[in-house]
């Protein structure tokens, strides 16, 4: 790793970072454009946000709170857990622990800065990590394991059974910084009642481990708090996910993003329910006028993203979106499954309710809903199994009238890459276009973003979508 | 050895055709989970599935994406070819995202080549972990799975037949570990190659005629006086998948070191511990076949695996360990990372390699890798030797 | 007399030196030919001629390099991995960690007093990250590898390159060249992916010491510092020989060592 | 109307000339390192056959590698679209082509009607490519025209196996040094080749009546190890020279434009 970057604590970097490009848009115009002189490369980046309107400040916010957290929880006497998107954090906030979600901070990394996560990526490998390892975890994992970043005190890792590069990141994390470890483990498949249990079943093995770890006790009260705000936010969801199903939809490309960045960071904190109200508020004004959410406001083609849709990259691909006209209708990471979202309706067992009737109806609630997070769900299993991921993107591509679905990843998903091809045969087969992208979603010395783009255009004018 | 190097190097070796001759069925499964004791009960060949033969990678990578590991490309590539026509059914287990995926790629090439999926096949759920209910899942597997084998094959398989199973295969398991004991002695009188192949054969063989093989071939080393391991360097090799002789061959051809031990999936790892023989025999399959499982995909018991590979290094008495990933085994290249940061720091030389599954192994490049390791041991020797003659004068 | 010699053939290129009393008195470096016997026999032939000693007058001779097994000349073969460790021992006798760089592969060594190489790292994935990358991409710029090592200083805004194929890295260069970034920008780029790639393989090593570099690469005085940048520590020159022929020093000296036990002419 | 179409790959250059549907002339070349250098001799070589200036050329499509730099002209459009059209104009019972360019290997399967159903690129590795027969040509000391005939003397089975081109050549020089027949080593490369293009092929499914189109598809080696690869008789293109199919479609773009226009 090169020097000058071990320099700087990795969260107050960040964090600074996010907060100054969030108090950007309330400055004079001319602060605006000195720090624009400062910022050549983020330029680009914090207009897209900025022009997203209140959203996109607040996401901004939304992010750099994160931080926040991050680098008070060991003054506040908080303990820190390092997690997967994976997992939703609702049960740490109900525990009063900090998560550190790799993902989500990796990927803001590869926005933010202009050698994205680079070395701290490359830093995981000169520990011994494979290179071909998943990039989406080895860039905030790099800040962890070079002791750039706040200490963790623990691991909740819940993809075993989901993606082994996942999972295998957070064991190899864990034993290298020899701190505790826990894994959720997914089967197969899902809705049936023994997997029902099963869910239910590690999940309180969890709770256990988390008690022990963090001193603090499972507070029911407080959960069910949170639970509170998490059925607000399942219903502001829904209204967004509606939203997606009108033509032109109302909600902008860049909101997908929002949308669930915002629940793997602060699913059932109100910080989470503020952006969803503004995303929801924005969107409707746009559907009350029957315009797109695109800011040329002309829909030219819908894309269902079929497994990720956060090319991060400098937000490269939002932007590419916006330029040409693409409606993103979403991607197997904006669905959470709620039963009030109207696509669960033809996918019987998929979904969760939330009941606060009592302790267990609130653990089986938070089980459920744990094991309905998008890659938990949707790739555990044969992906033409029922409720898997093949249906699933059939369902969303029909209900949204998705023109055509794009597969997006990084080389380190072995397991949709095990199954792409002939899942994508077999989406072809069902009349909709599909698209392998080859690139890395966080790292674009896998591929540039020009060979990217390139290959994109190509699909849309060969195939007669644009 | 004659009929073990038959078994270790051909997908179709004279065993299973023999076996397939008598009119009895032959299942094929992946990984080390499914307990192989539940078709002998059944009078079922059970026969690991292997890689080996391949001559292209045309119809693995027609289904298979780019970033996935060769080995379950290559069963790929062999079903597509029809080499696996002599298999009445095959398991699939979820050993790790690259195997899954063989359940869908397999049956989806079926749809454009005729016949090459078997009749029955079947998806083996197992969890990656083994404590309370991710044993208890299993145990309801492995009761499925014997419900399933029962109705599609119109068998019963009774507990007394699964204790009669697990009973003949011991057999096998204790003489396995009879040459390991061999091999911990100060002189070794068999090749590394030689007892891998060995003990491969016991994953594809008739289990009867395996014992009866082994038992003989045992009694036959202990006779050997010559000592392979004079003037070479003990070393163990270990990593993800591999049931390549030709990689042992490579290591030992060097003539400069004798494989003392491995632990490789397809090895002493797991064909090595003896089953609880009384008691409950599925409850005895679930701890073997689950409990004791040692492969990197049971997440966070890095230190028991750490444990049981640095007792088998003295056992074997191993002066350094040849750690082998195959391309996109994140797995077992993660782990052979943490590995060989722990046996280094206790000053037990460490080779860690990545390499391709298959046909033409990368030779040259190997052999440079192993050679300058075993000057590595070399010149560490001499220092030794340096220094205990300083000492003594 | 205590003539001795060590014949290093490469994939790119081969090289022979002749050695006197722990003194290089001839070497010679060429491009390797098809076969590793030619490149062996024309490499010793030009080192004889500039040592002005007979083939005769050999002692001992080690072979070493990806072609070792094909020389004929030779009287023992080692790895590469010892012989540069060995090499840079000699070349830089503070030197405790080996970077060498050949045509296709990457090596980091840790050696000890002697030069005896402890751990070591090598590159098993991709052409990517070795001499023959930067082979490649010179011929796209249409420079010499010479020229390509000096541009980073030059540079502007270096380039990123999708480096995890030689050839897929060859296509954006020439995408780069088409739309008009600067020569420099480009070889920067290029000698960036290159040190990337080199850097991760340094680091997991944990270097202590003086670093050395060997290998025709070290030449490169782009990459060199790049790589320096990247892993936050000087890379020691050393002028007492040319860092690409290394690898036949170190077999040169191991075969001294042989002969002052029990000399045996050459075949 | 006289219209051309111009294709400039990372290997060669292609152009050709065209008039109400009739091919005039065509060229073909080594590329340069600067496509525009590339385009505007290969386009002189076209019009110079057809006794032609660039002024008499109504309309040019470009595609290929370079076509963004292609200085003359009018409209673009991409390989995949290219080949195809230019190989069901010339058979139009064509439901597959497969084509090898210097850089990727690409298979697009056709409807009845000509238009692309669905295509794919070779994955991450070059090896599949043209440059890879181009490395080894090199490496093996062959004149690239020459591999088909040369391989067609092979009597030894060999095998290729490493997916690095690079590498792959190294594996190459070690057979050469085992003392292997050229024409044994060149056979091997050409299946290890085939059977790469052959599972991109398959994995969008292949039915009949494929085509091979670029340079590759010259070389009878790659034509043969190819059809066997994939089970299926590869078909000819009716005499027409399949590494101009790019060119040629691009042309027939240019034609419809111009007719659209009238």
């Amino acid at each position: 790793m090169r020097p000058e970057i071990q320099e700087y604590n990795y969260d107050w970097m960040m964090g600074s970072t996010l907060k100054a490009a969030a108090a950007l848009p309330t400055g004079t115009k001319k602060e605006t454009e000195l720090t624009y002189r400062y910022i050549p490369y983020y330029k680009n980046v914090a207009q897209s946000f900025y022009s997203a309107g209140a959203p996109g400040v607040q996401t901004l916010e939304l992010l750099a709170k994160y931080y926040e957290n991050i680098l008070t929880a060991h003054a506040q006497g908080k303990k820190i857990c390092a997690t997967t998107f994976c997992n939703s954090p609702v049960i740490l906030y109900a525990m009063d622990i900090v998560p550190v979600t790799f993902e989500i901070l990796t990927a803001i990394g590869a926005m933010v800065w202009k050698r994205g996560m680079f070395d701290y990526m490359d830093f995981c490998c000169e520990t011994g990590m494979p290179e071909t390892s998943c990039s989406s975890q080895r860039g905030a994992q790099g800040a962890v394991l070079s002791g750039l970043s706040e200490n963790i005190d623990f691991v909740i890792c819940d993809t075993p059974g989901v993606c082994d590069t996942n999972a295998n990141a957070f064991a190899y994390l864990s034993e290298y910084l020899d701190k505790p470890f826990f894994q959720l483990n997914y089967p197969s498949c899902i809705g049936d009642d023994r997997s029902q249990k099963y869910h239910v079943d590690d999940y309180k093995e969890m709770i256990k481990f988390a008690e022990r770890h963090s001193g603090n006790k499972l507070d029911y009260d407080r959960l069910a708090e949170v639970l509170e705000e998490v059925n607000k936010q399942d219903a502001m969801i829904a209204d967004l996910e509606d939203m997606l199903m009108l033509k032109p939809t109302p909600v902008p490309p860049i909101y997908n993003l929002a949308l669930y960045a915002g629940r793997f960071c602060f699913s059932g904190h109100p910080q989470y329910t503020k952006l969803l109200e503004s995303m929801v508020k924005t969107a409707k004004g746009y559907a009350d006028a029957g315009i797109s959410g695109l800011k040329s406001k002309e829909e030219k083609l819908r894309v269902f993203m079929c497994y990720i849709d956060h090319y991060t990259v400098n937000v490269n691909f939002y932007n590419y979106m916006e330029e040409r006209g693409i409606a993103n209708v979403g991607s197997i990471l904006s669905r959470n499954f709620r039963d009030n979202n109207l696509y669960v309706k033809d996918m019987p067992g998929s979904s969760y309710s939330v009941d606060m009737s009592s302790p267990e109806a609130m653990l089986d609630t938070i089980a459920q809903m744990n094991a309905r997070l998008p890659m938990v769900r949707s790739i555990r299993g044969p992906y033409d199994k029922k409720g898997m991921w093949l249906e699933e993107s059939l369902a969303c591509a029909k209900m949204y009238n998705a023109d055509c679905m794009i597969y997006n990843g990084t080389p380190g998903c072995r397991n949709t890459w095990g199954m792409v091809k002939p899942f994508a045969r077999d989406i072809e087969k069902h009349g909709y276009p599909c698209h392998i992208m080859n690139d890395d979603a966080f790292d674009d010395r896998v591929e540039s973003w020009d060979a990217t783009r390139e290959r994109l255009d190509e699909f849309f004018k060969v195939r007669g979508l644009l | 050895m004659k009929v073990f190097n038959d078994a270790a190097t051909r997908v179709q070796c004279d065993s299973i055709t023999r076996w397939k001759k008598e009119g009895k069925p032959v299942v094929g499964y992946t990984c080390s989970y499914t307990p192989a004791e539940i078709f002998y009960a059944a009078d079922i060949l059970p026969v690991r599935l292997r890689g080996i033969e391949t001559d292209g990678m045309e119809v693995g990578d027609t289904y298979f994406g780019p970033f996935i590991c060769s080995f379950p490309k290559c069963i790929l590539q062999l079903a597509g070819k029809g080499k696996f026509s002599f298999l009445d059914g095959a398991i699939i287990t979820p050993g790790c995202d690259g195997m899954r995926r063989l359940d869908e790629c397999w049956r989806k090439a079926g749809e454009d080549f005729d016949g090459i999926v078997p009749d029955y096949f079947y998806y083996f759920d197992v969890p990656h972990k083994s404590e309370n209910h991710g044993m208890a899942w299993y145990i309801e597997e492995v009761k499925e799975l014997i419900k399933s084998v029962e109705k599609h094959f119109n068998v019963s398989i009774t507990n007394e037949k699964l204790t009669a199973a697990i009973k003949a295969f011991n057999k096998g398991r204790r003489l396995l570990n009879e040459i390991e004991n061999l091999r911990s002695k100060d002189e070794i009188v068999v090749s590394g190659t030689d007892v891998f192949a060995a003990t491969i054969a016991g994953t594809v063989m008739p289990r009867d005629e395996y014992t009866k093989e082994l038992k003989k071939w045992v009694t036959a080393l202990k006779k050997r006086k010559t000592s392979l391991s004079k003037n070479k360097h003990r070393v163990m090799l270990v990593g993800s998948i591999s049931d390549e002789i030709d990689l042992f061959e490579l290591i030992e051809d060097t003539n400069k070191a004798i494989i003392a031990g491995e632990n490789l999936c397809f090895g002493i790892r797991y064909e090595g511990n003896e089953i609880k023989e009384d008691g409950d025999p599925i409850e005895a399959l679930a701890d073997h076949y689950l409990g004791t499982s040692v492969c990197p995909r049971m997440y966070g018991k890095y230190k028991e695996r750490l444990a049981m590979l640095k007792e088998r290094i003295e056992r074997s008495q191993a002066a350094g360990v040849i750690m082998q990933n195959i391309r996109f085994c994140d797995l077992h290249g993660a782990e052979n990372a943490l590995f060989e940061r722990d046996l280094e720091a206790i000053g037990i030389p460490c080779l860690r390699v990545e390499r391709e599954y298959g046909p033409h192994i990368d030779a040259g490049r190997m052999k440079l890798r192993i050679n300058a390791f075993l000057e590595r041991i070399d010149a560490k020797n001499d220092h030794k030797l340096s220094e205990a003659v300083a000492v003594s004068a | 007399m205590n003539i001795v010699a060590g014949c290093d053939v490469g994939s790119l290129t081969s090289k022979a030196v002749i050695m006197k009393n722990g003194k290089i008195i001839g070497s010679h470096i060429i491009k390797s030919k098809p076969r590793p016997k030619d490149s062996a026999d024309a490499a010793l032939d030009g080192a004889l001629a500039a040592a002005g000693v007979s083939k005769e007058d050999i002692k001992y001779c080690i072979g070493t390099g990806y072609g070792r097994e094909k020389i004929e000349f030779v009287n023992e073969v080692v790895s590469e991995i010892k012989c540069h460790g060995k090499g840079a021992r000699w070349m830089l006798p503070t030197a405790e960690t080996v970077i060498d760089i050949g045509g296709q592969d990457c090596k980091v060594m840790k050696i000890d007093k002697s030069g005896n190489v402890g751990r070591f790292s090598a590159n098993d994935k991709c052409a990517s990250g070795t001499g023959r990358f930067l082979e490649v991409m010179a011929n796209v710029l249409n420079i010499g590898i010479d020229e390509l090592g000096k541009l980073s200083a030059k540079a502007k805004e270096p380039i990123t390159l999708a480096s995890t194929c030689t050839v897929w890295a060859q296509a954006d260069v020439i995408k780069y060249i088409n739309s008009g970034v600067s020569i420099e920008d480009i070889g920067a780029g290029i000698n960036a992916a290159m040190s990337g790639r080199v850097a991760i393989l340094v680091n997991s090593v944990k270097p202590e010491g003086d670093i050395f570099m060997t290998g025709g690469v070290a030449k490169n005085i782009g990459v060199v510092e790049t790589l320096e940048k990247l892993i936050g520590r000087r890379i020691k020159r050393a002028r007492k020989a040319d860092p690409q022929i290394a690898g036949a020093i170190g077999a040169a000296l191991l075969s001294a060592e042989k002969v002052n036990g029990n000399g045996r002419k050459v075949k | 109307m006289i219209v051309a179409g111009c294709d400039i790959g990372s290997l060669t250059a292609k152009a050709v000339i065209m008039e109400n549907g009739n091919v005039l002339s065509d060229a073909i070349m080594r590329a340069k390192t600067r496509p525009a250098e590339s385009a505007n001799e290969v386009m002189q070589m076209a019009l110079d056959k057809a006794k032609l200036t660039m002024d008499d050329i109504g309309y040019v499509v470009g595609t290929g590698y370079g076509r963004e730099q292609i200085p003359f002209v009018d409209q673009v459009e991409s390989e995949i679209s290219c080949h195809a059209k230019g190989a069901f104009k010339t058979m139009p019972s064509v439901r597959m082509v497969i084509d090898i360019g210097g850089q990727d290997a690409k298979a697009t399967r056709m409807d009845d009607n000509g238009n692309v159903a669905r295509y794919i690129y070779n994955d991450k590795c070059a090896a599949g490519t043209g440059r890879f027969l181009e490395v080894m040509a090199e490496a093996l000391e062959v004149p690239l025209e020459e591999l088909g005939s040369l391989a067609a003397k092979s009597t030894e089975k060999l095998s290729i196996s490493n997916q690095c081109v690079i590498f792959a050549e190294t594996e190459v020089v070690s057979l050469v040094n085992e003392g292997k027949e050229i024409a044994d080593i060149l056979n091997a490369l050409h299946h290890s080749l085939a059977k790469r293009v052959a599972s991109l092929a398959r994995s969008i499914e292949v039915k009949t009546n494929v085509v091979m189109t670029g340079g590759v598809a010259k070389n009878s080696g790659v034509f043969n190890a190819l059809s066997e690869a994939l089970g299926i008789e590869l078909k000819a293109l009716n005499g027409v020279d399949p590494q101009i199919m790019g060119a040629l479609g691009a042309a027939l773009y240019a034609q419809e434009k111009k007719e659209l226009n009238k």
